[in-house]
């Protein structure tokens, strides 16, 4: 690697320092954007005691449901997890703890993170279970607590096409929570359909800017759909 | 007779207005799109960062990076754009959506709303439920007047975890249409059939009755 | 106008409503990317006591300059202002009111009064005269001081092409405070180079999405240069 | 003896890597981009909302809608994106950018810096100053060791209006190139031809002084 480029060739390399006890930051909404190899690669190497923030665990055998099988999440910090009778199984057990936190304030989380802001105030969760230890005040006459940034040691995001820079656009809803989550982390690790050389992309268009990338990395998808919804043709 | 849940769907339908902007939850709330009166025109939000929303595709449209906050397959309507998650949050939060519709657990007279956890049963999460109720000023709950025990749902004070507090003042349920203000809930329209004193019995929460209630016309 | 359709056609529809003594947002870098048109409406209107939030003040006779020869700005929210002398003139005469505002926290009070967060922490001014007043507080051993959004009454922002529903892409660097700007009026106006119909501009690639957007009109743009930098072809 | 303006961009440029992303401010900081060693690639920031900022246009290129921070018409190099000031910001405040190069007034022993306000002349703003003063982690800070009078600019505690507190480790100055911690200047290199005894003379603050302190070499 020289200058700007960002481009890794293994997934080895991509994932390399990953440690037992880091927190990681994802990108996706259900199964949709979610960066599948690089999270098949931290269940490669079985690295334990993970604080995963992601908005959702993946489902069965898909995303970040497979890092449950061999129990190295600690703690899950998320919007929405419903959808994985193994998580259901180790949060029941007490291996799995989870700091419910809602979509808006996770995804304003994660952003404040690689902005350096470490808290804001949202009216959201106000006078709920969510609010409670956390900062009240009232601004203009409406009351509002503090939720702290959540800044991570590696993030992990997926785009569809990257240029060598790093810099990224998303395709779709597939965007979701992968641009803050770009920023959020000490090492982002970025995997996409394709990379391109710099100049290929409109400078006006870049939705992540190669400046939060450190690692880039083209895989293969299988982007498996949860709810096939069609209607007549 | 209870309206059935098509019937919310159209009660809902009438509270749009041309050029809003809406965010509909999972179940009742989506059928109001099929509702839109004749000549209206509304966009639809969905929080995972898509603001017009169209139909489901169809088997050859079908893309696994198109989904709704549903996880369901959608296409894009005309005019639509797609951002991120804290942009769509943003939208959301900042009150730009001009009306909310989602469904509730239990309401009560102080427009607090649980929705999204019942203790014992499994946690799944609010995923976007407290930032929409917490950002939307226009919000209408829809639920059942009254859950299959005959319980009331609409209560004095919520008795499952809140999603928000003192932020409803709609509440659509099979029986009727109710106001809420002032520490009470005001009954606005009544369910084609269905007596002022069946509603009565089923509020439990402080509720004003006007000498007229109008019946609902479908 | 019916359904989404966002476009006026004159001026006077366009700042319809704007009264004495309102807080306005404006979009601009220097005069790049200014609302010269929307500018010279509230110029034309004569609307007095304004407060103008905005990165710049203008220079002379362009931008929100040619505001201060009636005297109706009241007050500048702005992080430099050092290109005008009337502005000079007005503000040591006491005639102007000035509230100097880091830049990157101006643009995150404008994001912030659009995005339903009242205040948030940021280090950006901890120990200097923009602190005073300010709370402090102690994240992760660093003391940062709590900024408050600005809301608009008005929004005046400029783009390069958006659709009639308001869906709006900027050119180069003429994006700059425009997007924040967009999002933080109770009215939004919007003033662009070219009209297009919806459904031909990517979805992906919107810079500001039509729901920001109440009224969007076309105009022709004069768009001086400040700063003339060349280099030999 | 002094340095030039265009020895001590070249002798900040020494403080490059490869792979930097880099913010420069007027005047001396600006003449960085012209001495990036061979072979090194690096890329602007420019706070109004572009990274990669090219040479200056020809006269053809010439575009309103295309100008740096100091609002001079620019161009774009190969890899560069443009986004919002709040986007710029965002990553300026939260140490994205490598290396942060700017001018002041003074500077103090406690790493505080006043750069932007001369009280008694026209208050003119910080502009971004203070956010990438805030912001950075790597800020090199570059001025003449005295002013026209002989008056040190490096202080026990600053005079000016503060643009940062306690946040610059490293200033380079038409005399030497020093450290800051510990609450004092720590002299690391001195310009050809200058004794340490004019640096010790002019340098207001505590300063410490090595055994051997290297001459730079151009």
């Amino acid at each position: 690697m020289a200058g700007f480029d960002k481009v890794v060739n293994t997934y080895e390399e991509a994932m390399a320092g990953l440690e037992d006890g880091m927190t990681v930051i994802s990108g996706g909404f259900g199964i949709c954007g979610i960066p599948e190899n690089l999270i098949k690669e931290i269940k490669k190497m079985g690295t334990k005691e993970l604080t995963i923030v992601s908005n959702n665990c993946g489902c069965d055998g898909l995303g970040l449901g497979i890092l449950l099988d061999d129990r190295q999440i600690k703690k899950m910090v998320s919007s929405y997890v419903g959808e994985n009778k193994l998580f259901e199984e180790q949060l029941l057990s007490g291996v799995l703890e989870v700091e419910l936190t809602p979509q808006g304030t996770l995804a304003e989380k994660m952003r404040a993170a690689g902005a350096g802001i470490p808290a804001f105030y949202t009216a959201t969760g106000y006078g709920t279970d969510i609010a409670k230890g956390k900062d009240v005040r009232e601004f203009n006459g409406r009351k509002y607590i503090l939720e702290e940034s959540i800044p991570g040691d590696f993030a992990i995001v997926k785009a569809w096409k990257a240029d060598r820079y790093g810099n990224a656009i998303y395709r779709h809803t597939a965007q979701n929570f992968n641009p803050m989550a770009a920023t959020a982390g000490k090492i982002t690790v970025m995997e996409v359909e394709e990379i391109v050389e710099p100049g290929e992309l409109d400078p006006a268009q870049i939705h992540t800017p190669g400046i939060y990338v450190d690692r880039l990395i083209q895989g293969t998808f299988e982007k498996r759909i949860e709810i096939r919804t069609v209607r007549e043709g | 007779m209870a309206l059935s849940r098509d019937q919310m769907a159209i009660r809902i339908a009438r509270e749009l207005q041309d050029g809003y902007y809406v965010n509909l939850g999972i179940g009742i709330p989506t059928l109001v799109a099929n509702h839109v009166p004749e000549g209206m025109e509304v966009m639809l939000q969905s929080e995972n960062g898509l603001l017009g929303m169209g139909p489901y595709p169809t088997e050859d449209e079908v893309d696994a990076d198109l989904i709704n906050a549903g996880k369901q397959t959608v296409t894009t309507a005309k005019g639509a754009s797609i951002f991120s998650s804290a942009e769509s949050f943003a939208m959301i939060r900042g009150g730009h959506v001009d009306l909310t519709v989602l469904g509730a657990f239990e309401v009560d007279a102080q427009g607090s709303i649980a929705s999204w956890m019942i203790p014992g049963k499994l946690i799944k999460g609010m995923g976007g439920a407290m930032d929409l109720v917490a950002g939307a000023d226009n919000i209408i709950v829809t639920m059942t007047h009254a859950d299959k025990y005959g319980n009331s749902k609409l209560l004095p004070e919520c008795t499952l975890p809140l999603t928000g507090a003192g932020c409803i003042k709609q509440v659509l349920t099979d029986l009727a249409y109710l106001e809420i203000y002032d520490g009470k809930f005001h009954l606005v329209e009544r369910a084609p059939g269905v007596s002022v004193e069946e509603i009565i019995e089923k509020t439990a929460g402080e509720l004003v009755v006007p000498d007229h209630v109008p019946e609902m016309e479908f």
